[in-house]
């Protein structure tokens, strides 16, 4: 199935990358999609997560289509 | 429900009154306005800052913002609510948000607008750096709970 | 500070600006606005309502908001207030009141904004009389709580 | 001593004046201002009274050349 991934500010920086496109198999969690996409790097702790803009717990389970997003705490206001 | 994101400077009583103009029907129902707007200040954290860019996420900023705004018409009675909120490259003293409620009585419109500026800094996906006098660039790690 | 007693329609959207113009050096200072707005709405307790009249007690109602603004700069970090009143004739939709804080943090502009209404309405010496549509002139008794 | 007295709103309605001068001697309160200028008129619960602008009990003391406002719960804003 393929992932979308992105990524925002802080974060995007650190990475070096705002998005990637992957190709996974079998029951990927949002977890595994940051493994999968940055195998030397931990998810800084703090870290928010979403699937098809809307938050979801790492644990969440990702499918074909889907746009899962990293990014810090927000600071707008 | 009116939902707004500008990426240049806005005059927030103006977009007060925009909003007003297009919903004529609640002239008269209406009895309480709450508004709330944050400025860019001058200084954060003892440094001066001469500028900051806000990042947002196209499309779940929308999302976000307007979930937020249904739950606090859920919350209260709530007439109408109106967010406006900048991105981009941000100076000193202008607006970054303003949050508009109309309700019938006072303490809900307090109340509401509240609850939307609350939920909007934790939960809308903005981040803010900014650029100090030293011209050192700083992502702000967290927003505060609204006190020093 | 700012206290002003209207005896003609007023736009709250200009007020502000107005005041914002002439406290220039709050520029860049202030984080946070909270302005409430109260309206005349065209109804009350079930009734239509075509207009009201809004009695006053010139000087005590100015000595009394003065001291309601003084206690609100003294309870929190407020940088500055204004508050605008109506008097005499007024129609639907016309602004009653305008309560505007400028302050650094979101809490306090929020807090010391709602204190200035809850204590305008107990204290400030205006006393409202509804001409309801059927002819009949109604003074208000009290102010509610702020809710329904 | 010269007391002014004011009335407002429902109570000067019903009293059918805005406002009184009165002459009067010894210690007097809130109170006796009401009494003297209103001899058959109780005044109405609730009722609020101020003396040069500030608020008091209808126990407060008044003095020679207060005003003296007696009116109905406000109902502002």
């Amino acid at each position: 199935m393929s992932i979308k991934v992105r990524y925002f500010a802080s974060l995007k920086e650190a990475i070096g990358r705002s998005e990637d496109n992957l190709e996974l198999a079998g029951l990927v969690t949002v977890s595994d999609v940051w493994r999968s996409a940055n195998p030397d790097k931990t998810l800084p702790e703090n870290s928010l997560a979403a699937v098809n803009m809307d938050y979801v717990e790492l644990t969440g389970i990702v499918m074909d289509g889907d746009e899962v997003a990293f990014f810090p705490p927000v600071t707008g206001g | 429900m009116g939902i707004k994101i500008c990426t240049k400077a806005f005059d927030p009583w103006q977009e007060v009154q925009l909003y007003l103009h297009s919903a004529a029907a609640m002239a008269g129902k209406y009895g309480a306005t709450n508004v709330f707007i944050g400025t860019m200040r001058d200084f954060n954290e003892g440094d001066q800052v001469k500028g900051m860019t806000l990042e947002h996420y196209p499309g779940m900023t929308e999302k976000q913002l307007e979930k937020i705004v249904a739950e606090a018409i859920e919350k209260w009675p709530v007439i109408d609510a109106l967010v406006v909120h900048r991105v981009g490259d941000i100076l000193p003293n202008e607006p970054i948000v303003l949050v508009a409620v109309w309700t019938s009585h006072r303490g809900d419109a307090f109340d509401a607008s509240r609850y939307i500026m609350e939920a909007l800094k934790s939960r809308a996906p903005f981040w803010k750096k900014e650029l100090l006098g030293s011209q050192v660039e700083r992502w702000l790690v967290k927003n505060t709970d609204g006190y020093l």
